[in-house]
């Protein structure tokens, strides 16, 4: 690999991480060596000269981030009061509202799809949190919502959540407790 | 899909319907698709859609519509004059089913080549924001119970769930049946076939295989009046000067 | 604002957002006109030449997403599935693809097989979505595809949708508009 395409796969680990990430741990993802991955991050933090993006770093862990004179475009955007999630991310935070305690694995049957990324990014705004091991085989994590979620949300409690009939006609508004 | 050579026939696993039956019968015959006559291949539709083990009950229906379509403009070319064109447009049926066939045969085409896409793998990412404000803002809970009853509603037959129609259907049997049936006594009308209380699914089996009957010359079919009884007789000798 | 800096402020803002981002929003985030905002995307994707990130476009909606070459990384860093779709899946998505808006009962005219188990597949795995009701009798909804698509896919846009010649010559790449 040369020295950009380095550089370009560095580039894009470091986007979609939404945690610094270590110069080993990007040599180990991208198959190449240190001497490589630094030389792909200087080439990376030419790239960025002039752009809306920087490359940081604390210690040995590095992390993308918007350049520091477009704060007021960003804080414009973020600014507005309003819950950024995904649809995607929406969906599963109302799978772990509406029937927590939760297993990943009951949120991915629900929603029949993968969800590590979704449950990742709403752990990651505390919107949820784990609650503790299901004492069942292979005791996987149950989660449920956060007091930030309420506070997000403007609900007093859990018993505030609105009232959803599903198709079928049943009620479920409450939690409902899983077997 | 396995990119290998396809199966010889079409099993209820791997078929993709009646058109891509069809498709299949032109392309393993190198015939143009513009040109080939699609009431030629009446015959080895109905071989094809016999040779299958069973049926899925809720696409027998489908199988059918195509199987009657191209009896029908066979039984045209053989006896023009027994079946004339009731009406202008169906002079255009071939026509009509010829655009179906290249429309489908380009669905596949864009199917395949998405396919390949997905199989290369080279998809991108996006990222899920950076600037994580806590705690967030903002949230809407009428967004978020229907995002709930979106899930709700996909959810409310995952395929594990689904009902597998329980009733499956082999043409090949049914067609047995009838044959011992119509062997026994020589004739026998479409209700008495069909029983008290026919699924769809058993209708069209049990009417697939009188085509397939009648398309090998076992039984004749009569119809005295429109909507009248359909009665099914057993042809007294095989007539070799017919056509195939 | 030069084109440059407004490219760099477009940047800053689509790698903070978390969904797409129409062009009147960012006009309206950065203080700029609808046209220099359609140059300052044109310059951005002018950058992004061989580099880990590149543009993506559903409609009018931006979002900046890793370059396709790059999934092989991306994937293994955050140890994402595969996305598997069966035969008959991806025929319905083709024809959602190349023929949106369009019903239910047109996928199923033109594939000639009942489409229900097809279309919920690919519902909840976000590839397509209901984009409203047509008028007409019954009032169908119509189906389109998600901005997920395009990501799954590596297409920066409709536009980048594969061209399949059809039988009969035709090239019949763009999406056909139903009537």
């Amino acid at each position: 690999m040369t020295r950009s395409t380095i550089a370009a796969a560095i580039e894009a680990v470091l986007f979609v991480a939404e945690k610094p990430v270590s110069r080993s741990e990007l040599a180990k993802t991208i198959g190449a060596g240190a001497k490589a991955v630094s030389e792909g991050l200087v080439e990376l933090e030419e790239w960025y000269q002039g752009t809306g993006l920087r490359l940081q770093h604390e210690g040995d862990d590095w992390q993308i981030v918007t350049a520091p004179e477009q704060a007021p475009f960003v804080a414009a955007y973020l600014g507005a009061d309003r819950l950024r999630l995904s649809g995607a991310a929406l969906e599963t935070l109302s799978v772990v509202a509406y029937r927590q305690p939760v297993t990943r694995v009951e949120i991915e049957s629900i929603r029949g799809v993968n969800c590590d990324q979704t449950i990742y990014t709403l752990m990651q705004r505390r919107l949820i949190e784990e609650l503790g091991r299901r004492e069942a085989p292979g005791s996987p994590f149950e989660y449920g919502t956060t007091w930030e979620f309420l506070e997000c949300f403007g609900l007093t409690s859990l018993d505030a959540l609105p009232t959803v009939l599903s198709p079928d006609g049943v009620r479920s508004g409450e939690p409902v407790p899983t077997e | 899909m396995p990119s290998g050579p396809r199966p010889p026939e079409v099993t209820v696993d791997g078929f993709e319907g009646p058109l891509d039956l069809l498709l299949e019968l032109v392309e393993d015959k190198k015939l143009d698709i513009f040109t080939v006559r699609l009431g030629d291949l009446a015959d080895e539709y109905l071989v094809r859609v016999r040779a299958m083990a069973t049926l899925p009950a809720d696409e027998v229906s489908a199988f059918l519509y195509i199987a009657s379509r191209l009896v029908l403009l066979k039984a045209r070319s053989l006896l023009p004059s027994l079946v004339p064109p009731s009406d202008d447009d169906e002079v255009d049926t071939e026509a009509e089913l010829r655009l179906r066939l290249i429309e489908y045969a380009t669905t596949k085409d864009r199917a395949a080549a998405l396919g390949d896409r997905m199989r290369a793998g080279e998809r991108a990412f996006h990222r899920e924001g950076g600037s994580v404000i806590l705690p967030p803002k903002g949230g809407d809970p009428d967004a978020l119970a229907a995002a709930w009853l979106k899930v709700l509603a996909l959810t409310r037959e995952t395929p594990e769930e689904v009902e597998v129609p329980g009733e499956r259907y082999s043409v090949e049997q049914r067609t047995a049946e009838i044959e011992a049936l119509i062997a026994k006594q020589p004739s026998v009308t479409f209700v008495t076939l069909l029983g008290e209380r026919p699924t769809l699914g058993y209708a069209i089996v049990t009417f697939i295989s009188l085509l397939d009957l009648y398309r090998r010359l076992v039984i004749d079919i009569t119809q005295d009046e429109l909507f009248g009884e359909i009665r099914i007789e057993r042809k007294v000798q095989r007539m070799e000067e017919l056509p195939e």
